[in-house]
């Protein structure tokens, strides 16, 4: 029958390349395009993103000239030396170890578990979720069962309990473990979306077009909630930069020759340390929260470019 | 051999409830019905919100789980899953939807959304593949500049098209259409429905044409069925239901339509309440003890009704003889 | 933080203890060591300012004891665990650290008469004969008896006891071991001779010896129970009942009114009490995050910290200057130290044995490694002179039996250098190699502590990697406190060769945990000369003080010399204590330090 | 019609959206008046402005986001001089609205007696026992057979047929002189929308209130409406009574509307398409004829440059000159004018 | 209703009994045991064991557990080694302090959370909007714990208006001053755990409200003629806070887990600070508890926040 189409249509093959240019230069942006430019006009968010760009490549490279074995030695001699001196200009802590090396090293750890975390987290949780939401019945009903206990259980402790279980952990181990609890948020939002996604007509359109389940979920659904899911990553993005930190501060963070922001901000537990030390805590508090706003910002705009998107469907 | 047989279909929904959450009870959405489809012809599937019609159509082209009741396609019940891949039964059955917007995926650009179907069955080369895309906007009316845009800049009326382009894109033999119009305005509406019946006519498909518009369906359609309740109540040619309609429910439908006749209104009003006073009055003629519809009976070759026979035939009678 | 002490049963008395796991290490002192501290702390604070009148009638005592955890709250020093309780019920104890003893001693911790019970050793019959003092009350009045001498050993040693006191030591009392086991329903040994509301009990045992002199051997129980409080309640339950934790009973200065669980306890004068009359009227002791003390002392909301509660040298630093505190402290009981993983415990034989081929066999390796640690600039710098580099295994508060001429081992890296090169540990590459041309991996165990421990143990690993040995940290960082121990406790392991821990001791120094038979040798060090010191220490000579004195003195040389332990460093315990205190002294020689006390002020400023 | 019983007056009005800084007329220069018992149609296409017109009656635009000009009369007071209070002694009570959805306009959270006497506690003084009773009264009004227990229960209880009757028992609530009817029965089934008609009208009948009917149906208006103003584009294209749209329309969109419609006695195969689509807000043409760009064939001088209202029969006004010589391509020569 | 939280109760039952199971494991795959380490050295290893024997913890982790179990159906959860009590009676006393803490931070955050929601909603997009919402970004990127640590610094120490450790002051008696000392104790950790947890509920009801203020509901309301504040009052308030109250039983989760770090900076004996303290103590029995009562405390929760959801919004009646 392609012949009917083709007695039917005055478009025959030598016109392709000729439509063809003509469709591409009509094309429309794509949405990284959109979200391009919604960066270029928004100056504070593009501050944002090049600061978090800029930041993390420093942070990456400059970490790599840095010996840190050496760098966590003791060093009597400048044992909490304070900010601005020769030596360390943000000062050195209780071993007299630089706190401006530990920070970018720590930066580097810390955003290091960060992009880790999220990309587990993220990736595990946007697939349970997708897939929970598409199949509805025992397939659903049964991940579901093992979200609710997952929900259930009491994170903080677990993760307290799994850390003193655990002898050679490290900051891959330390990401591990917070991977089996950073998914659910990710899969919840992930999973009511793909609910209401599952039942739109274009899901039906695919299956009558005889498109595969799993090519429906991750083709035709997925892209659907791609500004969701840019916007959630990011967001945890941001959460995950400080993640370590509590567990730090109670003491059953990363070890102690491998500084991270949280081992850095965990100084703050001693109250002498926030007053006559500030400088142990101080900048790397500051950091996670320049990081974390920074971050939010730049998911505002991709959530206001998302936005966008669709109400310029609206109006057109 | 019809297109398709569709035997005493039947798709309900259970309602959980007790302590245990055991089904205890089902909402019959389709109730049993039973119709052929032929090749070429196009069938009005009517009814209120409700009635089921939506959830047969869905059924028919696979997307509903069916309770009981086969489809019967090529000599093979495509009820099964299986049954349906092994048949490739959706590029000869397509669907096209009401909701435009939603029935393309925002994400997706035209070319992509129109070639679905060509990448799922026909494994064309990728330029067949846009040649085929192009040649099908064009029978649409659509430009080539469509090819790389997206669904939501385009006009409700263009979308439609767009989806009736992926609809024939394999060239089916079978198109569910489910109130393609009724999201649509006037002008617009016109539009979809000449291109609907342009490609009827050239293509040879048949239509399962799903709708609550008895103006848009008597436009369209040669043969319709009256569903209410899940079940059929009344089945025929145009002209039988709309010239000759036996069941109260379908009287109660046709007087229910506006008439843009401004001088008659009164009298179309009158009419229309006397047959609501009808329909309030003698429903359990019509209806059986459980207010469910009765099967449904012959009166003539092409004309069923959903009543006790010797009611349906006394009821045709009188009918013939108000014509005469 | 974790400093888990493993406290025994309060009393001063008992016999070695737990691991002071992290109070402050190191020390500072001059170079050579030999010493003690640079830093002279005074054991006591003379407040010449009178006591206000008012003060006396209505004021309050606020006493801070520095703890990570709320305290166990069990008022019953033959029950309680942790140092914590035992500070927080200090007050109905005559001193600190002796709750209900029944004697008092001198300042080299000899049993003298005086206290609420008079020992008499009789080593021709192998009896120990009690007597308690007369009109002896309880904190309710009622008289203490010779039943309840008795019945501290009934609830140490009875077979559903949650007591951790019972030491294998008390099998000498004769009867003992039957009842612990369970088949006997009375202790035999134990004797009335008034009867059991008499005054005195005899106590028959199988042999007599020195240690027995001193308070806290690990021979004779020296408490009491109050037999007719609590006789209602199994033994097996005893902790758990309101008796011990709600209302119970002490024979000190002080009696509990109100206890707040885990948090603070509230005192007032003991009308019964036998000794000199207390002066103030309340005394209240909180439980303080030890992360938080120096903010709380500082911001003036305590007279003094706990006398035996733990005390870091950076809360020193920050307290030292204070116009309205001063410190006080004495040198503590106990010491840190290193060990060596030498061996193995063979849990058939119940022995430690050495293996001459283990990785730390070679003594030049182990003197070379302590020579390289720079423990007088360490301890200087992070514990501001509360610590000192040890010089011996046996701490300076024990006059008598500790050798201050001993060297120790002071920073020489030089002669740590020669004893490797001497001893075959040639240098291959940027590490030494094993004399037999193996590489050499030294695995260091160590605690997680405060920071400046940390900063302390990273700097021992340079130390030693100056001398060329290669050390890491056992499983790569400082291990939590429980896997430490775990690793350590294990009969055989090799995950730790050299671990940093610590001892607090009891008044009475014999070193029992290194014994050939001790479970808490964690080295499982054990030579024929070190068995025979240790035994000669408790022998029938030993009755003479200076023999057992010289005993002592020469088995500190001998673990000097072969430094299969090695002393790491001693410190002060020590208070911050306010200037409305007056009477505070931490002499052992004050038997009164609680009725001692007394306010200047009724407000704290 | 005399224009002395014409208790609104709409005149010269005109509503703006601000859309990315810059306002664009959704309507411009609608000039309208209504009459007590009469059902006036505003009838068009999606996008035409006919919802902006009844909210802009009811005062219901952000004034943050919107621009009004013009004036509504109702009863000599100019509604849009009025602040929010002003404005509410006339919702309610002298204008009842009935929306499209009849779902989302009623709070999901409350029972339905509680939504109707929310009317009655604003704009009368009576008694709790009296307003129960108008509530119910009310409630068999609107044609609910058991007024009792539906006054209990939740919107999400009823079906669509109920609520939309619910909604319209709000707007009459204090028997206003005005209701605007903002596609009514859009969401409704076919025999439900009829059914609601109905009741529309008998409320007018028995209130001898100006209703405001908007829909974009055609035969809802000829059912219903007593005179009719054809919307295009934010404009006014034609305005006459019901008989006039209906059986001699005038103005190229109301034929062209009314051609496309699938009749029931039309069943030939193909049916007429209007060219080209509504211009979207911010692309209406500024000056001409804004429907002119959708019949091509029409030469320019056929239009009016500004186009303006010409009567052609009493009540009857068509705008632009370009009806007087409109044939369809395909009925050229026609007599049909 | 009673019938479905019935049915929802035994749907808990395998969860917790995995958890339970879980929770036990993971307490023996500790390193080290309760007595590691504070074994009286003289004491022969015999005695050791004994100990171990009469604490159940000999034998294989099955039969350990199952004699766990048999203790649990008599309300028995065992001894602390550490406190040497039943830990039912240990974690009551430590419940009851947690319970007071999060029960005051719960109000006091809704409290706080409540207007500024509604009031950034309300003024979408003007000043106080903008500080508000300036707060909960800020408050979100700062780790709880520093938001203590500098809480406690300034307004314990340096200030000295509240009390920096313990939950109750001993000298305080009678009813009044009990009940005022405990307060007193609550109120700074309470003031500084509620500005925390205030983020997301003041951000969520901010979005509630400006949805339902472009709701059509309130757009209905409006053609009522009712004035603004009524409309706020009746319509908008109302159904933006019924989700918040059904977010009250998901939020314990969120103050339990608060919890830990509070109890621990302020010193505050409740259970956060028994469990971190008995890690270290390697105290299973009261690891186990805890975990197993804040697995349980979640799961009510949740309930808990399905039934508020039920009862107060018609659509999601519970039959």
């Amino acid at each position: 029958m392609p012949n009917k189409i083709d007695q039917q249509s005055s478009i025959s093959a030598a016109d392709l390349t000729r439509l063809n240019q003509e469709a591409q230069s009509e094309a429309t942006p794509s949405t990284a395009r959109i979200i391009w430019n919604e960066f270029k006009a928004d100056r504070p968010a593009m501050a944002a993103l090049i600061i978090i760009v800029g930041f993390i490549l420093f942070v990456m490279v400059a970490a790599l000239f840095i010996d840190t074995p050496k760098m966590m030695e003791t060093n009597i001699m400048n044992y909490f030396n304070p900010p601005f001196s020769a030596q360390d200009w943000l000062g050195a802590d209780s071993a007299g170890r630089s706190i401006a090396q530990q920070l970018i090293v720590g930066s580097r750890n810390s955003i290091g578990i960060a992009l880790g975390l999220t990309a587990i987290s993220s990736t595990f949780g946007i697939a349970w979720g997708l897939i929970s939401g598409y199949f509805n019945g025992y397939v659903d009903w049964g991940m579901q069962r093992v979200y609710d206990f997952m929900m259930m259980l009491p994170m903080l402790m677990i993760i307290i309990v799994l850390v003193t279980i655990i002898p050679h952990y490290n900051a891959i181990t330390l990401t591990l473990i917070f991977s089996l609890f950073y998914w659910e948020g990710t899969s919840r939002l992930i999973r009511s979306r793909t609910l209401a996604e599952a039942d739109k007509d274009y899901v039906a359109a695919s299956i009558t077009s005889g498109t595969n389940q799993w090519k429906i979920i991750f083709n035709q659904i997925m892209p659907n909630i791609s500004s969701l899911i840019i916007v959630d990553t990011t967001l945890s993005f941001a959460e995950n930069i400080g993640v370590e930190t509590g567990l730090s501060f109670l003491g059953f963070g990363l070890p102690s020759q491998t500084p991270s922001l949280g081992t850095l901000i965990a100084n703050a537990n001693d109250p002498n340390n926030i007053t006559q030390y500030w400088w142990t805590w101080l900048p790397a508090a500051l950091e996670i929260i320049v990081l974390c706003l920074s971050i939010s910002y730049i998911g505002q705009v991709l959530r206001r470019a998302a936005d966008a998107s669709q109400r310029q469907g609206m109006t057109n | 051999m019809s297109l398709i047989e569709i035997h005493n279909l039947k798709v309900h929904y259970p309602i959980r409830s007790g302590f245990w959450n055991r089904v205890t009870d089902s909402v019959k959405a389709v109730d049993g019905i039973s119709f052929n489809i032929e090749a070429g012809e196009t069938y009005g599937l009517v009814g209120e919100s409700g009635s089921g019609k939506s959830t047969t159509g869905k059924s028919v082209v696979g997307l509903e789980k069916v309770t009981s009741g086969q489809i019967i396609y090529q000599g093979q019940d495509i009820t099964q899953p299986a049954n349906r891949r092994r048949l490739h039964y959706n590029r000869d059955v397509q669907m096209i939807f009401q909701d435009s917007l939603s029935s393309l995926n925002p994400r997706k650009r035209i070319e992509d959304i129109i070639a679905e179907p060509l990448r799922n069955f026909e494994h064309l080369s990728k330029d067949d593949e846009k040649l085929r895309v192009l040649q099908l906007l064009d029978i649409v009316g659509l430009d080539a500049d469509a090819l790389y845009k997206y669904p939501h800049q385009f006009s409700g009326g263009q979308r439609q098209r767009i989806g009736v382009a992926r609809a024939v894109a394999t060239n089916p033999k079978l198109i569910i259409a489910d109130e393609p119009v009724s999201a649509l305005d006037l002008s617009v509406q016109a539009q979809v429905l000449n291109f609907m019946k342009r490609i009827q006519q050239e293509f040879g498909i048949s239509y399962l044409f799903i709708s609550h518009d008895l103006g848009v369906v008597r436009h369209m359609c040669n043969n319709i069925a009256i569903m209410h309740k899940g079940r059929l109540v009344e089945l025929g040619t145009r002209d039988d239901i709309y010239h000759h309609p036996l069941h109260i429910y379908t009287k109660r439908l046709l007087a229910a339509i506006p008439e843009t006749n401004v001088n008659q209104r009164a009298a179309h009003r009158a009419t229309r309440q006397a047959v609501e006073q009808a329909y309030q009055d003698q429903q359990a003629r019509y209806y059986d003890a459980d207010g469910a519809p009765f099967p449904l009976v012959a009166v003539s070759p092409t004309h069923f009704v959903a009543l006790p026979a010797d009611f349906a035939q006394s009821l045709a009678h009188a009918e013939q003889e108000v014509q005469a | 933080m974790n400093k888990k002490k493993l406290v025994l049963s309060a009393v001063a008395v008992l016999a070695v203890i737990g691991l002071a796991g992290c109070s402050s290490k190191s020390s500072s002192s001059n170079s050579s060591g030999e010493k003690g501290a640079s830093l002279k702390l005074p054991d006591h604070y003379t407040n010449t300012k009178a006591t206000d009148k008012a003060a006396t009638r209505n004021g309050t005592l606020h006493v801070a004891e520095p703890a990570d955890a709320p305290f166990a709250g069990i008022g019953d020093p033959n029950l309680m665990s942790n140092n914590e309780d035992n500070d927080v019920f200090a007050p109905g104890a005559a001193a600190p650290g002796s709750i209900n003893a029944l004697f008092i001693s001198d300042k080299n911790n000899k049993i003298i008469d005086g206290g609420l019970a008079n020992q008499r050793l009789d080593r021709k019959n192998n009896t120990v004969t009690i007597t308690l003092r007369k009109g002896a009350k309880w904190s309710n009045g009622s008289p203490i008896t010779a039943k309840d001498i008795e019945y501290t050993y009934e609830v140490i040693a009875n077979k559903a006891s949650t007591s951790q006191a019972y030491t294998a030591d008390m099998n000498n009392i004769k009867g003992m071991a039957a009842y612990h086991a369970g088949t006997a329903k009375t202790i035999s040994g134990i004797a009335y001779p008034d009867g059991e509301t008499g005054r005195s009990v005899v106590i028959h045992c199988t042999k007599m010896t020195p240690a027995m002199k001193f308070v806290g051997n690990s021979f004779i129980a020296e408490t009491v129970e109050p037999y007719d409080y609590i006789k209602n309640v199994p033994i097996g339950k005893l902790a758990a009942s309101p008796q011990v934790r709600k209302n119970p009973l002490f024979t000190g200065p002080y009696k509990l009114d109100k206890i707040v669980p885990g948090e603070s306890t509230s005192w007032s004068k003991n009308p019964y009490y036998y000794g000199k009359k207390p002066q103030i009227k309340n005394i209240v002791i909180t439980v303080v995050s030890s992360n938080n003390i120096d903010k709380a002392i500082q911001s003036g909301k305590y007279d003094f910290t706990s006398p035996a509660g733990v005390m870091h040298g950076t809360d020193y630093k920050q307290l030292k200057n204070l116009k309205n505190y001063k410190i006080v402290g004495q040198p503590e009981l106990g010491y840190g130290y290193f060990g060596f993983n030498v061996g193995q415990f063979d849990t058939k034989t119940g022995k430690n044995t050495l293996d001459p081929h283990s990785k730390m066999a070679n003594k030049s390796l182990r003197k070379a490694m302590m020579y390289a640690v720079n423990n007088d600039a360490v301890t200087k710098k992070f514990s501001y002179g509360i610590s000192w580099r040890a010089n011996t295994l046996i701490p300076p508060i024990f006059d008598n039996y500790w050798d201050s001429s001993a060297k120790g081992f002071p920073l020489d890296i030089k002669k740590a250098n020669k004893l490797l090169d001497d001893a075959g540990y040639k240098k291959k590459g940027k590490w030494r190699v094993q004399p037999n041309g193996k590489p050499l991996t030294i695995y260091f165990g160590a605690m997680t502590g405060t920071s400046a421990q940390a900063a302390t143990y990273q700097d021992y690993l340079q130390q030693w990697h100056k001398i060329g040995l290669n050390v890491k940290f056992a499983t790569g960082k400082t291990m939590e406190m429980n896997s430490f121990y775990s690793t350590l406790e294990a009969p055989k392991q090799n995950k730790i060769d050299i671990y940093d821990a610590a001892w607090s001791v009891s008044s009475e120094p014999t070193p029992t945990m290194y014994t050939e038979t001790s479970v808490q040798n964690l080295g499982h060090f054990a030579t024929a000369k070190n068995t025979q010191l240790i035994n000669d220490m408790n022998s029938d000579k030993a009755w003479n003080d200076s023999y057992r004195a010289k005993i002592f003195k020469e088995w500190q040389a001998y673990m000097n010399e072969e430094a299969y332990v090695a002393p790491d460093a001693f410190s002060y315990t020590w208070a911050p204590v306010n200037t409305r205190v007056k009477g505070y002294s931490l002499k052992s020689s004050n038997v009164d330090f609680w009725s001692s006390l007394s306010l200047t002020s009724s407000s704290m400023k | 019609m005399a224009t002395e019983d014409s208790f609104l007056t709409i005149k010269d009005v005109s509503t703006a959206f601000k859309i990315n800084g810059q306002y664009y007329d959704a309507i411009s220069h609608i000039n309208l008046t209504v009459h007590h018992d009469e059902i006036l149609a505003l009838v068009g296409e999606s996008g035409c402005g006919k919802s902006t017109l009844a909210t802009t009656i009811m005062g219901l635009h952000d004034p943050d986001e919107t621009r009004i000009t013009g004036e509504v009369d109702l009863e000599g007071t100019n509604l849009l001089q009025l602040d929010e209070n002003g404005y509410n002694q006339f919702r309610g009570a002298k204008i009842g609205m009935i929306f499209q959805d009849p779902l989302s306009a009623l709070n999901p959270l409350k029972r339905v007696e509680d939504q109707i006497q929310e009317v009655l506690d604003y704009h009368t003084t009576l008694s709790t026992a009296a307003k129960h009773d108008r509530v119910m009264e009310l409630l068999d009004q609107v044609g609910i057979v058991n007024p009792p227990r539906t006054a209990r229960q939740y919107p999400h209880e009823l079906s669509g047929g109920m609520r939309q009757r619910v909604i319209i028992a709000i707007a009459i609530a204090c028997k206003p002189d005005l209701i605007i009817a903002d596609e009514p029965t859009t969401a409704l089934d076919v025999t439900i929308q009829a059914q609601i008609l109905d009741v529309l009208r008998s409320i007018q009948t028995e209130n001898h209130a100006g209703i405001i009917l908007i829909t974009h149906d055609l035969g809802v208006v000829a059912e219903t409406a007593d005179r009719v103003a054809v919307m295009y584009a934010g404009q006014i294209v034609e305005l006459g009574s019901a008989e006039q749209i209906f059986n001699t329309p005038k103005h190229p969109y109301t034929r062209s509307l009314l051609r496309s419609m699938p009749q029931l006695n039309n069943e030939s195969d193909d049916l007429y398409v209007i060219q080209g689509n509504v211009p979207s807000l911010r692309r209406l043409p500024t000056t001409g004829d804004r429907f002119a760009p959708r019949i091509p064939w029409v030469p320019a001088s056929e239009h009016e440059a500004t186009p303006t209202m010409h009567e052609v029969a009493p009540g009857h006004k068509v705008r632009c000159t370009c009806y007087r010589n409109f044939t369809f391509p395909d009925e050229k020569g026609s007599d049909r004018v | 209703m009673w019938k479905t939280i019935l049915r929802r109760i035994l749907i808990m039952i395998p969860e917790v009994i995995i958890l339970s199971i879980l929770v036990f494991l993971l307490a023996k795959a500790m390193p080290g045991d309760p007595f590691t380490g504070s074994i009286n050295p003289k004491a022969d290893p015999a005695q050791i064991a004994h100990l171990m024997k009469i604490n159940g913890l000999d034998g294989p982790w099955y039969s350990q557990y199952w004699n766990w179990v048999v203790h649990l159906f008599h309300g028995n959860l065992g001894n602390s080694y550490q406190y040497q009590e039943p830990v039912t009676r240990l974690i009551a006393g430590r419940a009851t302090n947690t319970l007071w803490l999060a029960l005051f931070t719960m109000l006091l955050t809704y409290a706080i959370a409540l207007p500024m929601g509604v009031f950034a909603g309300r003024h979408e997009g003007k000043l106080p909007d903008t500080i508000i919402r300036f707060y909960t970004y800020v408050t979100y990127c700062i780790p709880f714990f520093v938001i203590l640590v500098v809480g406690i610094w300034i307004f314990g120490y340096v200030l000295g208006w509240f009390p920096t450790t313990g939950s109750i002051s001993i000298t305080a008696s009678g009813w009044l001053n009990t009940i005022g000392s405990r307060f007193y104790h609550i109120l700074l950790p309470g003031i500084l755990g509620a500005l925390f947890s205030t983020v997301n509920i003041v951000q969520y009801l901010r979005s509630e409200v400006i949805d339902a203020k472009h709701s059509d509901y309130v757009r209905t309301a409006r053609a009522k003629g009712g004035p603004t504040k009524d409309i706020y009052r009746h319509h908008i308030f109302r159904n933006s806070l019924l989700p918040i109250a059904a977010f009250a039983g998901y939020s314990i989760t969120g103050l339990l887990n608060g919890s830990i770090f509070t109890e621990t900076v302020f010193s505050y004996p409740g259970m956060g600070l028994l469990f971190i303290n008995s890690i270290s103590y390697r105290d299973y029995t009261v690891i186990t508890a805890l975990v197993l009562i804040y697995g349980i405390l979640n799961l009510l929760g949740t309930l808990l926040s399905d039934i508020i959801l039920s009862l107060v919004d018609p659509r999601i009646r519970i039959q």
